[in-house]
């Protein structure tokens, strides 16, 4: 087969060879699969949470197995800006591909210092920013609950950053909608959906929470038909480009969310069941466009038929 | 290295009570490997269980061939026992640091609690000096992974259990207090190494610093990828004041046991 | 083993000989599982979501299975108030099990009707309200999202019946602690979560929905750790009895829910896949009780340790 | 009558292109199922595939054994044919409505698709008349399911493939259509009874409407409880201004022809 269909997408100013991005807090630094693929088959991919200082995350246990799924509550561990842009960052310069700073604050400011401190960096094509995080100042639930404060933090990264700036929603909304449209108007370039679901599991012979943190992030195939179903909400109430994820563990999931109108999806759990998922969903796009006759593929990109059902 | 691969399993038999040693083709995890490095299995096919297991490498033979040592504790293992000689199996791996080779004049102390001993046979298998002592510790006398398993390797060996059902009745550690009375080694010239439940390793830890002994142990955490993407595999390391953590997936799984706070619940 | 333990719990002021009640909408009217099992060995059943008029439901396909989930579209199809009470109950009167109706309107009005027909019936021990259903007036959006329309409807319930009245959470909210408030203050006897989380499924060989009604209602043990989550959550927050559900299949996953403050559980797709599951989780309780020493379930509700995490 | 039970695979045999013969020991569904009606087996062991799977009942044997034919299509099956003699599966049934058994007089003319010979063999092991014929249509030669896999009963086929490669090329109906023009049976004496893909049966549905042939169809639906409990197993029937939904699991999946809206999508 010669592979001549074309996977090129755009997110917004920004183009990617193919739709797949590897997510933030899965791929590490992209360094540690080196071993294993090659980085600059990606469409993109995004580095863990980075804050203005680092954290030393949760206490253990931080992970714990659910049905289809996986809980987390690493507590955005990270080796915070500095060290970032001074350890890891020259590593990935040279790479072929967009590496993607993914960053939260703890107040709005923050989200603007750390644009700030990205602005002219070379090498990071885009920020992607984490709106999952407790609010301190209001009272420890996200900022991306309510669709003002949302709004102030895209405002201020937005203002602050010379980049595309990617806005990640959190599912655990009433309707996600009113955020995805608040950080449009705020200047979002895309939005990506969707970060975890907060949930819980117990140790029933012990009777404590099995996480350390009591509560953590699911993630895994479980969420995706919650996942799929906000990505096609926000498709339909925005205009700026939507990146997808949830669960997507090959070619046939990430085509749904494709088909449901995301541009390009993110793949995160997957990666540690399968550490060339990426690689294998680019692949599988590949030998799916090529078997259907499809020379672009955003032609699939949003052809969900609704009118005949 | 690292490599990701679907292996054959070219046995998965019975040893011990809900015990199996599994032997995989892998002439790339065989060359590479070193004793306390670890892999990470895809048990399940479909999407649950979802995460992979790691398991440490419990010896490696004829060039391509990686065995390891498994105890059936929950779903997965329960799985991994149905396997077949001849199914596929993906492995990632070998992961890890391991342990640090003793030097040729040290006298090599292993002791394993129960499973524990899979990454400690490999070190045995590895160590060169005929001096090389292992004191394992089990429930009863039908867990006893008898040493041969692994093959025909010389190493001088002790056995407790639980229930007194065979060897020594009592904690394993109770063996090595004795052997580290009984013995006029140089503290100098010992060295242990150590791997099984936290409450032994730790009491482990603390006779290696009333003795002055260099103390390596393998430790466990639960994980996600096996290769330090998810920070999920903590470990506290250091006293209160100085607290950090380790990954035990790439800082570890084998550390020095006064790098670790063996009080964190 | 003699059973000596005592599994019995209140909701209110309704008594239960155990904790285990089979969850509307997947027990039938508990006449179709008399065959399997002897419907007197449950706490309680919930039939069927009703009406008051009888609805026919969404177009066919209403099912999709998920990772360790289902997604329905059921439509809410059920045979209407007044068949209800003319074919089935009678049927249902002599059990010695509490029989629960899960009622649902279209607006705060129906609700009331449906509650006060129900007033002075005799065979039905309590009602149980899903507002989890479209609202209609309010654009779609579930009435159980929002705290005021919430606490309105539980009002209006409240006021036309004589029996203790179970308020059935949505989990499609930011926060469900402020709806469990508002219906608590509304009078509500007590909740019940967590309903289904919405979701959706693509046939990507057809680009289309897979559902007829392009989404769908997500349950199973993929939902598990999120209900958990919440029912940890509201039961920290209300005073009201806390009955707790989604993804339970087993003995075990029972006992979380329980640990974690639940003074009951649900069971509903349970029952697809193993018709027996209320009563072998009674049984799995029993055992779990005489194996602890445990004389009274009530000393495991709620014995979830926060501190030594 | 219905059960809910652990039975035992006796066998599990590939009888045609991915299709299988499963047999299970069950008297009580043996001496309870009637052709047409159907099973809902318990294929994975943990939470995913979450659902059971419906199947219908091809036959019975020896008092206590329930035979099932099935293709593998999906996740659930190819799981279903790893299976071997001697596992446990969970079986419920005997459920639906079966097949109105044809009166002597009458001449059943069987008409399947593919798997849908699943009852259809049921059916004629059941009917004792002599002159039962059965036309089956497979999409090519290595997909035929012989007759006789299901021990040996007394029955006229005719088989048509797709591709040619045995037997009539072209549709099953086609088959059906010959045989009605070249007969002279009158159609009051003659009974229609078919299953297989929906095209198919909605063709066979047409003709029997042109031929005044009564005509008995076995439809599917995916379905979550399989007896009526969760409302998910609907299929349109009637017209469209007298519009109904019938419950496949417990209305069918046996149906009259004419019920059904065959226009649904
Ligand atoms: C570096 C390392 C090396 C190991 N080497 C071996 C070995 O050589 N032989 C062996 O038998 N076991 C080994 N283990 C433990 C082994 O990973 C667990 O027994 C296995 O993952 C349990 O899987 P399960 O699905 O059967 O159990 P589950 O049903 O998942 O859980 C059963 C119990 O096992 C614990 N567990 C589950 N997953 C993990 C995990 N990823 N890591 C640690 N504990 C877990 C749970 O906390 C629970 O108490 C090792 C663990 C680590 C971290
Ligand atoms: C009353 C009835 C009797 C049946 N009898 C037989 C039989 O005798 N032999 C046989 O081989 N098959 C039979 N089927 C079809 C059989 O149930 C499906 O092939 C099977 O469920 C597919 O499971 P899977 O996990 O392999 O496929 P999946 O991976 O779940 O899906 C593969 C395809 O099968 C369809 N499917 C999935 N689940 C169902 C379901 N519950 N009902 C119908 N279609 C489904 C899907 O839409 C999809 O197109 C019958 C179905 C019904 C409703
Ligand atoms: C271990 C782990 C760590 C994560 N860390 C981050 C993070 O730092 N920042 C972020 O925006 N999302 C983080 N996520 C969320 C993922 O990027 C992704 O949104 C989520 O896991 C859903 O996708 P999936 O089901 O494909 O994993 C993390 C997820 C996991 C599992
Ligand atoms: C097929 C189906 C139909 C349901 N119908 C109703 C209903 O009529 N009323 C209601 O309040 N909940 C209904 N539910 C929700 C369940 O009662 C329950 O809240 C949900 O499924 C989560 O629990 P589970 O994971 O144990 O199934 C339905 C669920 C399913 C799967
Ligand atoms: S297991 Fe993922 S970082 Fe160690
Ligand atoms: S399958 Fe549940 S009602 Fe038919």
């Amino acid at each position: 087969m010669n592979h001549i269909s074309d996977l090129r997408v755009k997110i917004g100013p920004l183009g990617l060879k193919n739709p797949v991005i590897a997510a933030s807090g899965t791929f590490g630094y992209g360094l540690e699969f080196e071993p294993l693929l090659d980085l600059n088959l990606l469409g993109a991919f995004i580095v863990k949470g980075i804050s203005l200082s680092p954290r030393q995350g949760n206490p253990p246990p931080r992970i714990v197995e659910t049905p289809c799924g996986m809980l987390n509550a690493i507590g955005l561990a990270n080796i915070g800006l500095e060290v970032f842009l001074r350890d890891k960052l020259p590593r990935l310069k040279n790479l072929d591909t967009h590496v993607i700073v993914n960053i939260y604050g703890h107040s709005v400011d923050e989200y603007g210092e750390l644009a700030n401190a990205l602005k002219g960096v070379d090498g990071i094509s885009a920020v992607e920013v984490n709106i999952s995080c407790p609010n301190v100042a209001e009272g420890g639930m996200a900022f991306g609950t309510d669709p003002q404060v949302s709004a102030k933090v895209t405002e201020k990264v937005v203002q602050n950053t010379d980049k595309p700036v990617i806005v990640k929603l959190s599912p655990n909304v009433t309707d996600i909608r009113l955020i995805a449209r608040a950080v449009e108007d705020a200047g979002a370039h895309a939005v990506s959906l969707i970060n975890t679901l907060t949930g819980m599991a117990v140790d029933i012979d012990k009777r404590i929470p099995k996480l350390a943190n009591i509560s953590g992030g699911l993630s895994g195939p479980a969420i995706r038909p919650v996942a799929l179903y906000m990505v096609h909400q926000v498709v339909r109430t925005v205009k700026i480009p939507v990146i997808g994820m949830g669960g997507i563990m090959d070619c046939r999931d990430a085509l749904e969310f494709l088909i449901a109108g995301a541009r390009a999806v993110q793949v995160g759990t997957a990666n540690f069941v399968n550490p060339t998922a990426t690689v294998d969903i680019i692949s599988g796009l590949r030998e799916y466009c090529d078997e259907q006759g499809i020379e672009d593929i955003n032609e699939i990109i949003g052809s969900l038929l609704l009118e005949c059902r | 290295m690292m490599f990701e691969q679907k292996t054959e399993i070219i046995f998965n038999k019975n040893v011990a009570l809900k015990t199996f040693l599994l032997g995989i083709r892998s002439q790339e995890i065989a060359a590479h490997a070193i004793p306390g490095q670890f892999v990470m299995l895809r048990i399940g096919k479909g999407p649950d269980p979802l995460l992979r297991r790691p398991f440490s490498i419990s010896g490696t033979r004829d060039q391509d061939l990686v065995l390891i040592l498994y105890k059936v504790v929950g779903k997965g293992t329960a799985l991994l026992q149905e396997k077949r000689a001849g199914e596929g199996l993906s492995v990632l791996g070998p992961l890890g640091r391991g342990f640090g080779l003793p030097d040729d004049e040290q006298v090599p102390l292993l002791v394993a609690g129960g499973i524990g001993v899979a990454p400690l046979f490999f070190l045995a298998q590895t160590i060169h000096t005929t001096n090389t002592q292992i004191m394992m510790g089990f429930g009863s006398s039908n867990e006893i992974i008898p040493v041969d398993v692994m093959g025909d390797f010389k190493i001088q060996y002790s056995i407790s259990t639980d229930d007194g059902t065979h060897g020594h009745g009592g904690l394993v550690t109770e063996l090595l207090a004795t052997s580290l009375e009984k013995h006029t080694w140089h503290p100098s010239s010992l060295s242990l190494f150590s791997c099984g439940p936290k409450p032994m390793l730790k009491r482990v830890a603390e006779m290696a610093l009333e003795h002055h002994i260099p103390c390596q142990v393998s430790i466990e955490a639960v994980m996600a990828c096996g290769m330090g993407a998810c920070q999920g595999c903590v470990v506290r390391s250091g006293s209160h004041e100085t607290q950090t953590y380790q990954y035990v997936c790439k800082d570890g799984p084998v550390f020095f046991s006064h790098q670790i706070d063996w009080n964190q619940p």
